[in-house]
């Protein structure tokens, strides 16, 4: 599924993070922006994982719940500047993903699924239950990652949201292009190539298990620096991040907006985040009208949101 | 040892749970290879429905019936306008279906039923049966007799009958299923007809124990998913066994470990099986010839 | 018989068929010759109905079938062997061949698969195994043996001869001229054109989506053209 | 116009407690719309769903500062949908009056933070004080995981030892899950456990008390202000409930108290407009609501003004403000109002509440 | 010393022997034959040599070293490649990605050049993509190179199974009815093809049940029937032998292929 070059793609990311601005009526806009971001660059890891390598998994919250704490608890405990702390959650989740991804990316399709829910679901329960570290179920504090002070001191007075707004879509935007290049890179190719034929591939040389565990821990990390960009900006956490509900949500996002193509996942991203804040309206029959429209765009769109409307605008369907 | 045999007892019990909820994953798994995510909301249904008529005076039984092909019509619907229509899609697509599909169910549930938890009645009472200084509520016993019961009957319908044979040849090759003459839109009504009248019928059985309300789905959903991972998926015997195990791990672990941990616990129980069977303890394992 | 006019098909916005027609006769042997592309698997498709149409008419015993559904088309007489086997590999051989006769429940069902195993014996060796770990040559066998589980009138095949053993190729030409005997239509595809039109009646060649040439088989198999271009004489 | 914002979680695991709330707050805010409004002015209500998850919370509370311009914001069903609201609304200056237990949310006193429930600390108090006038000194604990029960689970654990009691057994369980007769049967196992004290609500409170039952267990169960609500008898049946001592709020034993008690006729008045309007029992959530607008009210009426500093002065200078929870009195020091005597210890006896002297 | 040995290789699924016993060799530049009746154990052969199955017993030396049950994407490093009888597409990928597929070896480099799309990663991509689309051009199907794999015909499938194996630049090169779904003309391109590339010095071993080409282009044929070697040597010979004409060949054939060669 290609969509545009990377080139385009990018230049379409970069406008849209750049003039969205210009059309918002209010301050809340650039939260609800940052969001978007935020959650576009965790589902773009999903991308790498599930749309180039095929491997699902339903438990990357748990590495969302990973770089989250560490802004919380580095500081605290270590001392670590919250920045150095992005940092060390990223690295942490990539040894994480590295040693859970071993024994588990063995197994395949719905297992896979299963076994990978289950670790999602170890970190939420780790993060609930040890009180005494990470404070439990009502959340801790983040300390201030300090940045907007800096800017203030620079002449640029800027509103909490309309920070987080830019840091985030930047962060997605280095995401996106890291995901593009791989998309056509040797080790994109490999990893498309295990999806279409295990067999296949290890006989040209891929070995499938490296690559796997590879794309797995890439999006680990992606997952990571979401959960710390959306702690640093509540500067507050609960376990709830890293909860399967958040996992299921990341999946849907990117299979709601095609999950083979970076731009579709990131679409998907933003439709997840916006729904819900547009749904309001519909008070108590809000989520009547998620599910209907979740079900809707699956069966109509059946390959995700952006490569079928895609494809109707290049031409007729199938 | 009484102790041991009580927590194998709640086990027991809360595994007859899993395993119903697992079994009811098996007949659209082995029809479609989706994992249907709205089988916690069938099972809600099935309660829920139940304590809606039964506190409009309906006596139970008639209560259960009603709603066992109400939420088995549900089923058929919900294939209808949902599965069908995207019959083509990828299975992730349709895995995401079943998500919205479970997300719609709960919405309308909110609003036509309440947000409340409820319960009714033990159909047998509830003085607990005791079991070598260990106690079991009747209830539970219903439980374990329905887990059973839909087991046997799964399997003789997927190793005894045609058409269960032609159910298993839908998902494996549909393309194949239309050639002999297996009508597979049929299959699939079919599948999702039965899959919820199963969940249901857990519902039913278990509400006297657990209740019921609108948001219970989404654990049962999880916890009968893995279950049905630790057997093997689309195996009955897989599910019935798997729920228990898996009930019965919680409890140990409950009992003897943490019962903070108990369902991480049992979660690297199931982790472990699968590194040594990554097919489950009674999955096939498939033989794609090169 | 089998009637196609006009028949136009398409992957997406590609055309691939581009008016097809072509006539089976009651009792004949019709074969389909045609290079890799050419757009014979995509007819066959069309014929059995998993295929989307997109213009002409099939007629089938006199009746239109593009409002029958695939899976019923069996029912009127229609079965096929279709390219790449299409086995259900998760069942067993014997399974396999019960579910060709799906329609059925009596106890002819028995005796066609005592057929089914005579003919090609070593199914019944693995009749209780699970078909995917059949060879590529066993898969084929059961393919074509599941086809006639279905008791067709006219009988589809494709490429029966793929991946066969050059003694069982003889067999299976021989199997199709019995089928004749027995009063079974059958169009066939086939690689192997010489085969092929050595038992047929009629032929067509086929050339990207359009019927090239038709003819007795007699006269195609001798056409230098056709020599050179398909039986590399 | 004046407008309030709300988010609270009508839906999610914290349902149970969010939805009453949400009704409450529409039913009186329309009541005081019909009784004129505050000041001659109208009131506006903006309420959000946040399904008990921190981080919508955040975008709600966003929301209503940005978007929706309100003057004050009531809300947080949870500790943490709270907790995540606070750094909103400190940067908006806007006043805040929270819906959860933990008492982070007020200690150390937060500028423009309050709340209406008791604090989890002074439900422990009140169950611990019962126990020693019982001369209970050895019991068991089983806490549900989620938020609600393991806060409460550590204030417990933090002030048992000042009451002389000492925990035996200390289990826990998921909120959804369906049997707890294995941590039961650890409990009933230390032999002299005198009593159980079981820190959650909905379905797992309701699972075991019916277990205690089904194990034979005879010692005291305790129970939290979780449960307090009908509903809760009803779910663990009048047999399963006898006997179970909880410590709750005037509400659900408005019947019961002296026709000189100031909250008799507070409390009668929120039965009867939600009773009407819902069909559904009252509960001590739906309680946490009434309050807090009413606190608000109050507070813009002796303002005069709906300007959010205003609003935020005069709430602090609530005095004896009677609510269903307790009477209020706020402090620049305290900004919850009550103390442990709004409490009152509970008995569940034939499937009704009496309250235990 | 053989450029490949199989040694006594044998391997059995429930109780069936499916290979049993099986030596033979194959030197550089040489086009071996195995044929044999529908499951006589030729794919199963194949897939212990290439390291898909671990073989029960015997061995596989590849350049004198014991290569077996090494696994495939180890094999391929050490210059053995293959095609598949059932086929193994990569079907979400454009014909010409499947062919740069094939050459992962050469083209991959380190994860991080990858991700930063650093020149040197970009340069070894367009390499590939060059040659990808030379050895398209081979097997006929340069034409197809932006389509989508799963588009192609079965004939054009095969072809380019043929095509990504050659990606590999292997020095043994299994081949696995490459020209099943091919007409005899096509076939013979295939012919042309495959003795070309032996030519340039690659081993190749060939399953076929084209008996005409079989006898046209093997040096030397291998008969397997039920998973034991029943005959050997040129193709003239073994075309001959009763043995190979009762299990397999049938009368016609045998003429027939006679009669070509
Ligand atoms: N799924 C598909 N999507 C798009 N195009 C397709 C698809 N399947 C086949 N085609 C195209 O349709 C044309 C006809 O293909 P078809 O499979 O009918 O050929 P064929 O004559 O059976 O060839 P072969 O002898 O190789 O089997 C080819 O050009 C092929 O590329
Ligand atoms: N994975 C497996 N499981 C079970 N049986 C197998 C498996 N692989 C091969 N077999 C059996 O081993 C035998 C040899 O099969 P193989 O595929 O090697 O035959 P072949 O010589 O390639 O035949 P063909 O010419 O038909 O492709 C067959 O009887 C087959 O059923
Ligand atoms: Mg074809
Ligand atoms: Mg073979």
């Amino acid at each position: 599924m290609k969509l545009g070059t990377k080139h385009t793609t990018l230049l379409f990311l970069i406008l849209l993070v750049v003039a969205a601005p210009f059309f918002f009526p209010s301050a809340y806009y650039f939260r609800i922006g940052s969001l978007v971001f935020v959650n576009g660059l965790a589902v773009t890891g999903i991308v790498i994982l599930t749309g180039y390598a095929g491997q699902i998994s339903l438990g990357h919250a748990g590495f969302v719940g990973i770089g989250a704490y560490a802004c919380a608890l580095a500081p605290a405990y270590l001392g670590l500047h919250p920045a150095l702390a992005v940092l060390l959650g990223a690295a942490l989740s990539a040894i994480i993903a590295y040693l859970v991804g071993r024994p588990i990316l063995r197994l395949k399709g719905y297992y896979l699924a299963v076994a990978s829910l289950g670790f999602g679901i170890l970190v939420a329960m780790v993060l609930t239950n040890e009180r005494e570290f990470t404070k439990g179920p009502d959340g801790i504090e983040v300390p201030d990652l300090g940045i907007r002070a800096l800017v203030k001191a620079a002449g640029l007075d800027l509103s909490n949201s309309e920070l987080w707004y830019i840091l985030s879509g930047l962060c997605m935007i280095l995401g996106a292009w890291l995901a593009l290049n791989l998309y056509d890179s040797p080790t994109g190719r490999a990893l498309r190539a295990l999806h279409g034929s295990e067999v296949a591939a290890r006989t040209v040389g891929v070995d499938i298990a490296r690559y796997k565990l590879q794309a797995f821990v890439i999006s680990a990390v992606y997952a990571s620096v979401s959960g710390s960009l959306i702690a640093l900006q509540n500067k507050f956490v609960t376990p709830e991040v890293a909860g399967y509900m958040h996992s299921i949500e990341l999946v849907t996002m990117a299979v709601l907006g095609g999950a083979g193509s970076v731009l579709g996942a990131i679409f998907g991203a933003a439709i997840l985040t916006l729904l819900p804040q547009a749904l309001t309206i519909f008070a108590e029959y809000e989520q009547i009208m998620l599910g209907l429209i979740m079900m809707l765009v699956m069966i109509y769109m059946r390959e995700g949101l952006l490569p079928s409307l895609a494809r109707l605008v290049r031409g007729r369907g199938e | 040892m009484p102790e041991l045999m009580q927590f194998i007892l709640s086990g027991v019990t809360v595994g007859a749970v899993y395993a119903l909820v697992a079994l009811g994953f098996t007949i659209i798994y082995n029809a479609s290879d989706v994992v249907n995510f709205a089988q916690g909301e069938f099972v809600m249904l099935g309660g829920m429905v139940t304590v809606f008529l039964h506190d409009a005076g309906q006596p139970l039984p008639l209560a259960a019936l009603i709603a066992i092909v109400a939420v088995a019509l549900t089923g058929i619907i919900l294939n209808k306008l949902a599965i069908e229509p995207a019959r083509k899609a990828p299975v992730v697509s349709l895995i995401i279906i079943t998500i919205g599909a479970s997300i719609f169910i709960r919405g309308v549930t909110q609003n036509v039923f309440d947000k409340q938890l409820h319960r009714f009645p033990a159909f047998s009472g509830d003085q607990p049966i005791i079991v070598f200084g260990a106690t079991i509520l009747p209830q539970s016993l219903w439980v374990i007799a329905g887990a059973v019961l839909v087991f046997t009957a799964l399997w003789l319908f997927f190793t005894r009958t045609l058409t269960g044979k032609a159910v298993l040849a839908t998902s494996n090759n549909r393309l194949a299923a239309q050639l002999v003459g297996i009508n597979t839109n049929w299959v699939m009504a079919l599948s999702f007809a039965l899959s919820a009248a199963i969940g249901a019928l857990a519902g039913i059985l278990m509400t006297p124990i657990t209740m019921t309300g609108y948001d219970i789905g989404i654990a049962l959903a999880l916890k009968g998913f893995a279950a049905a991972m630790l057997g093997g998926m689309g195996n009955p015997k897989g599910a019935l066994v798997g729920g228990l195990l898996l009930g019965i791990f919680e409890a140990l672990s409950a009992g003897f470990i943490s019962s903070q941990y108990k369902d991480a616990v049992a979660f690297i129980v199931i982790l472990a099986v699968l590194f040594m069977m990554p097919q489950g303890l009674f999955g096939r394992t498939f033989t794609d010839r090169v | 018989m089998l009637t196609v006019e006009g028949l136009r098909s398409r992957y997406g916005r590609i055309e691939v068929l581009h008016g097809v027609d072509l006539t089976v006769h009651s009792g004949e042997i019709v074969t389909v010759v045609g290079a890799n592309g050419a757009g014979k698997t995509t007819l066959l498709r069309c014929l059995s109905g998993v295929q989307p149409v997109s213009a002409g008419a099939i007629t089938f015993r006199g009746e239109a079938l593009d409002r029958v559904p695939a899976y019923k088309r069996i029912g009127r007489g229609l079965a096929q062997s279709p390219e790449g086997r299409q086995i259900f590999t998760n069942l067993s051989v014997e399974e396999n061949l019960r579910l060709g006769a799906f329609l059925f429940r009596d106890e002819r069902v028995a005796s066609d698969m005592d057929d089914a195993f005579a003919m090609f014996p070593i199914l019944r060796e693995k009749r209780n195994l699970v078909a995917g770990g059949l060879s590529g040559g066993q898969l084929q066998m059961l393919a074509i043996a599941r086809a006639l589980m279905g008791r067709p009138s006219c009988l589809l095949l494709d490429e029966p001869s793929m991946g066969l053993a050059p003694i069982l190729v003889a067999q299976i030409f021989d199997v199709v001229r019995n089928l004749k005997a027995l009063g079974v239509t059958v169009l066939l595809v086939e690689q192997n054109a010489y085969g092929a039109l050595s038992i047929a009646d009629r032929g067509y060649v086929m050339e990207t989506g359009r019927i090239a040439m038709e003819g007795p088989a007699a006269e195609l198999i001798a056409d230098p053209k056709i020599r050179e271009a398909y039986l590399g004489i | 116009d004046i407008k309030i914002g709300a988010t609270l979680s009508e839906t999610g695991p914290a349902g149970a407690l969010g939805d009453p709330q949400a009704k409450t707050l529409k039913l009186l805010i329309e009541e005081i719309n019909a009784a004129g409004g505050i000041n001659g002015e109208k009131i506006s209500l903006v309420v959000y769903d946040d399904g008990g998850d921190p981080n919508k919370a955040r975008t709600f509370a966003t929301r209503l500062v940005e978007e929706d311009e309100v003057n004050a914001i009531i809300g947080g069903t949870t500790s943490g949908t709270s907790m995540a609201i606070i750094p909103v609304v400190e940067e908006a200056e806007i006043p805040f009056i929270s819906l959860a237990g933990a008492i982070e949310i007020i200690d150390p006193v937060k500028h423009w933070v309050f709340k209406t429930p008791h604090t989890d600390r002074m439900a422990c108090a009140k169950i611990f004080e019962d126990m020693k006038k019982r001369g209970i000194t050895k019991i068991g604990m089983i806490s549900s995981t989620d938020g609600f029960g393991s806060s409460m689970r550590k204030q417990c654990l933090g002030i048992v030892n000042e009451y002389g009691i000492e925990v035996l057994a200390d289990e826990n369980y998921g909120p959804q899950d369906a049997d707890m007769t294995p941590q039961l049967t650890n409990i009933r196992g230390k032999d002299s456990v005198q009593a159980i004290l079981n820190p959650g609500f909905g379905q797992g409170a309701a699972v075991v008390t019916r277990n205690v039952v089904q194990l034979g267990i005879k010692i005291p169960l305790y129970e939290s202000h979780g449960v307090a609500s009908q509903g809760y008898i009803d779910l663990a049946g009048p047999e399963a409930s006898e006997g179970v001592r909880l410590p709750g709020t005037a509400l659900l034993v408005g019947d019961l108290l002296s026709d000189s008690d100031p909250q008799k006729p507070v409390v009668a008045a929120y039965k009867a407009l939600f009773e009407g309007a819902t069909g559904a029992p009252v509960g001590t959530f739906g309680g946490y609501a009434h309050d807090a607008v009413r606190i608000l009210a109050d507070a813009i009426k002796r303002a005069g003004s709906a300007e959010p500093k205003a609003i935020r002065d005069a709430i602090e200078t609530t005095k004896g403000l009677v609510g269903t929870t307790g009477t209020v009195t706020m402090s620049p020091q305290d900004h919850l109002g009550f103390d442990l005597s709004a409490f009152k210890m509970l008995e569940i006896r034939k499937g009704h509440w009496t309250i235990v002297e | 010393m053989s450029l490949l040995s199989i040694e006594g290789l044998g391997i059995a699924f429930g109780g069936l022997r499916a290979v049993d016993d099986v030596s033979f060799s194959i030197e550089k530049g040489e086009i071996v034959s195995v044929i044999g009746p529908n499951g006589a154990g030729k794919t199963t052969l194949f897939n212990m040599i290439s390291g898909v199955y671990r073989p029960k017993s015997g061995r596989v030396m590849l350049d004198g070293t014991d290569v077996t049950a090494l696994s495939p994407h180890l094999l391929a490093r050490r210059g053995m490649s293959r095609t598949f009888q059932n086929l193994q597409i990569f079907q979400a990928m454009t014909v010409q990605e499947n062919v740069i597929a094939g050459f992962h070896l050469k083209e991959s480099g380190s994860l991080i050049a990858d991700l930063l799309a650093l020149p040197s990663s970009r340069r070894r991509a367009r390499m590939a993509a060059q040659e990808a689309l030379a050895l398209l051009d081979r097997v006929g199907l340069a034409r197809a190179a932006s389509q989508e794999a799963a588009s192609l015909s079965y004939g054009a499938l095969k072809r380019l199974e043929i095509a990504r194996a050659l990606a590999l630049n292997p020095k043994v090169l299994l081949l696995d009815e490459p020209a099943a779904g091919c007409n005899a003309v096509e076939t013979e391109e295939i012919d042309h093809l495959i003795a070309e590339v032996a030519k340039s010095g690659v081993a190749i071993l060939l399953v076929e049940h084209d008996m005409k080409m079989v006898m046209r282009i093997s040096n030397h044929v291998v008969v397997l029937d039920h998973g034991v070697k029943i005959a050997e040597g040129d193709p003239a010979s073994v075309g001959k032998n009763p043995k190979v004409i009762a299990a397999y060949l049938g009368k016609q054939a045998a003429e027939d292929a006679h009669a070509d060669s």
